[in-house]
């Protein structure tokens, strides 16, 4: 059987070449070793973390467990809503000698999750003047996106629909602008649900998608895992195919002549 | 050395320890295993390799985090 | 890298155990090469042909360079506008001993190439009494594809969109319909665009999919023909892991505990 | 052997053939293999075992076929 | 105030000249109060009744209390599963006397409602023998609608969704291709939720709207009558005013020249 | 006929009570005429103006034909692409006695005209502190529009679309979003393409709609301007109602029982 | 006139009425507005202006039917 | 009154107009009704109050702006 993808189809983050597309979360699962099987088989080669105070009564560590030699980590700022909360979470995973490539994600309200722009480009150039690979998660809003990559992130992570609701893409068409003027990665960040959405995520020519929920909490985790790596090398590939054109109306796919009388 | 015990927050929670001890000494007193954590001290990063020089004062706020899943 | 489809997600169409649930066309491609290397890349083992008048001036025949061994093909009625023409189609293909299984599509109107479910229904019946294994091509009408279940059919094969269209799933809902009360195997038969439409489709929980045009008038067709095998499979297995419910609002996917203070 | 000619119509076409050949006859000397197509003679499909045996009539009209690529 | 539309656009429907382009059913409705109520604000001129045996305890009869000279009655068959069960019903219409045209609907299945279009086929070319003025509820297929027309049915009344779903246009695409060919009134009958829908509807260039759920359901059947009746003249009215290309890109609405500097 | 609207329904932006929910620009028409028969006929009793360097080979000035008596002229910032600009212009629009109420606009991008919110953010402070009643043009962003609205805005008009691109509502969730948390008048501010897309943008609870081009650049603008009219007061009049619940499945609009047998 | 009864059917239920009756009088009888029902006795439409004509016979079975509100 | 000329710029064209000319005398002399402009003379605005009194100078920079339709 041909093989999952083309060997020469691999992308650049913040310096890395990297041949998997999907970036994984590695929050809301069962336990460490459904993490891991998910991790696997989603393919990933990087994976976010989320810094918090230690808990003294947890049996083992993720640090313990999680095989650093094959993935690389990717500490969030979950939970912080200014930027000096995400400057400051960000300095504490780099003393942790975890801080690599970052993500930068100011949140602006409980309910909908959704970025406090203003205070993330506040945090990112701080961040970037400390020497941070910064990849901020943002509205998809082609504005933002612009000065964060002319400001120096790594990439733009613009969101498909509020994280963890699983809507799909609610703005394809901003994406679209947001691809059309990139000059760093785009990375569609929350919001997918399911193998179809990651494939049109894909599809829209975007570098990457990064997604958590969409997984650990379908009804069986590691066949999910399966269905977003192969939906995202599908979208991907569908993207560099050309995809056929719409059309208003019908086109035969068999020979209009030759028929008999 | 003096047996006098020092108030401190770890965490969020008041805690006595003896006077002397130092970041690392909490750390592994805790059980943490030390390359698993980092330390902010009265809002400062001790950086690692001051734990084992650095001892603690009394009143000291002390966050100890780690990283955990997340997306 | 975990195997692209797990070894027991099998299908059984008119007797026959199948793996792929993606069959394909042999229309509109640029020649025989173009031909067997979509068809190789689609992982298909189900392929469609039409039945015309021999072309005299024609170098090479499709049965003299097409693997039987590997392809079962399956003779479609396109072009034809009646059940008489349809069934007298058919039986010169099984007279030229191909017609395990048929695709039965009587066209109702040359611009949109929509079926004409009455003139389908009269010959599914005259052909069913032949002994013929019949999947038709039919609109997306859960009533329609019902009395063809229970006439015996061996698939039901709803259109998602116009033939050659690209436009995708127009109305998933009465899929929908039709999967809920399916005895036989549901095949989305036309309209598919790109690869996300095919996964889309098999999250509906149908058995598969049948294409030509996405696949042959994609700019690089070889390349499409993967992006839609893995498409299908993403779909497929995204269907059976069970999709996240769509929330209306967000959801953290990192703990909201365990913040520093 | 007789030199007359029969009329016929295949795919639509007019043409001639020597009298007593055979449908077999006919798709061999179009150039066609056997097994590839199969053959209506006047609206009726000519089984391909009855190929070898049936011999073409005046006025006859034929359909011969076979498969092409197509969606 | 400017008046709600052109006197000039008027249409015809079975020898009827019409103002209103909404068509109302007389169903579910709290009582009789609520239903004239509801008649009169949405400016319906033909409403919908159902035939059924007597009830020998209602206090009223419909027909005691409808005001016949304002509202044409519109028998339908709802219930009727068969050809012959919905000939029946319109046979006894007639001998009511209310029977000048009649709706035509053949349901195919009780938990979608969806039209079975082959009983109804037969059944409309009984009721036009017999001289009926034949109002076909029908899916959204053209070819049905072709042969429908074709036939002698005075209008043909696609479905935008199932019955009572409330769902909207579910494929405008064929009911833009049912406009296209058609020689007779085209409504839209059933589906419809809400006033953007029948304005929807409306701008896609049919004649008439039927509805009666998303009024009688509604929290306040009497404000949902005026919304509609005001939704089916705007989306009318937006349609004969051709609307503005949609452009992928953005377009300056005030002057791009003479600014400050 | 029932009136266009119930009297009572009246809604209050910056002090000013208004009976229609419909404002529109007075770009991009034919000439002085046809802006003022759209005015008219679009009901509206707000209407955007730009402010530009005189024009010395004019041959007549809005200001002397517009009925200020019947209008309230709203300033925009079109063109602007800096607080800086935004500011400056609308301190001209003072000066000319005309900034009761202005509407704040700063591009970010000339292709896709959508907003720059850090800069607008930034002139809102500054006009507030003038005294000045700030309209902001802002993306569909709900934590940019809480910011706005706590920081003395007199409404918000998120984005439907990109300007002048008639694409309709983007993103209807954020609509809903702002408006769970509007302590200010919402206005969908640029997109709408025609009276559906202005129905619908009502039906989410809106308070009014501005629009310029899907007016003047319909075919026929005057009766464009009639079809938005009733289009805003039908999608209000609906969202008042209260719709019905869309369902997944169908339910009889006639009664079920009492079938002739 | 005989006192002897017709048991009929009205609407799926059993009913007796005096021999002699006809249609109009069982609408009558009914409390029903002549105008506002049709009737089928025996499967076959018993036109309006015979009802009056029209007596029942034992057995018969009688559909009376109106218009209600519908969609 | 004097003869001699100052440059200005006026919506961005050089202009000669005769020394002592007010900002209200160069609205007139461009034909322009006063209460539908406003004017900014070097980036700053002059109230139309001041119009009047207001003469301009040499390399004077005047914007004079109205409103215009726009949406």
């Amino acid at each position: 059987m041909a093989t999952e993808q083309t060997s020469d189809d691999t992308w650049t983050l913040a310096g890395r070449t990297l041949r998997s597309r999907l970036i994984v979360g590695t929050g809301k699962y069962r336990d460490a070793e459904q993490t891991k099987a998910c991790l696997e088989r989603s393919g990933a080669e990087i994976v976010t973390v989320a810094l918090r105070r230690v808990d003294l009564s947890a049996k083992d560590n993720l640090l313990s467990w999680i095989d650093r030699d094959r993935y690389t980590l990717l500490p969030n700022t979950a939970g912080c809503y200014t930027a000096d909360e995400a400057v400051r979470t960000l300095r504490l995973a780099r003393e942790l000698g975890i801080a690599d490539i970052v993500k930068l994600e100011v949140i602006g309200d409980p309910k909908t999750l959704l970025p406090d722009n203003e205070q993330t480009l506040a945090a990112a150039k701080i961040l970037i003047d400390e020497g941070f690979e910064v990849l901020p998660y943002v509205s998809a809003d082609p504005i933002v996106c612009r000065k964060l990559q002319d400001m120096g992130c790594s990439a733009v992570m613009p969101l498909a629909a509020p994280i963890g609701s699983g809507m799909g893409i609610r703005n394809p068409h901003n994406i679209g602008f947001i691809v059309e003027q990139a000059t760093v990665p785009v990375i569609v960040d929350a919001g997918v649900g399911t193998a179809s959405d990651a494939a049109k995520a894909m599809e829209l020519g975007i570098d990457g998608v990064l997604m958590n929920t969409a997984i650990a909490q379908a009804k069986e985790p590691e066949r999910m895992a399966d269905a977003m790596r192969m939906g995202i090398i599908a979208g991907r590939q569908a993207y560099l195919a050309g995809r056929m054109p719409i059309r208003a109306h019908a086109n035969a796919s068999s020979p209009t002549g030759g028929l008999i009388e | 050395m003096s047996g006098s015990m020092l108030q401190i927050v770890v965490n969020g929670e008041a805690r006595a320890v003896e006077s002397g001890t130092t970041v690392a000494g909490l750390v592994t007193a805790l059980g943490l295993q030390r390359e698993h954590v980092a330390v902010e001290r009265n809002r400062e990063i001790v950086p690692r390799a001051e734990h084992e020089a650095r001892s603690l004062a009394d009143g000291d706020v002390l966050e100890i985090v780690t990283f955990v899943g997340g997306g």
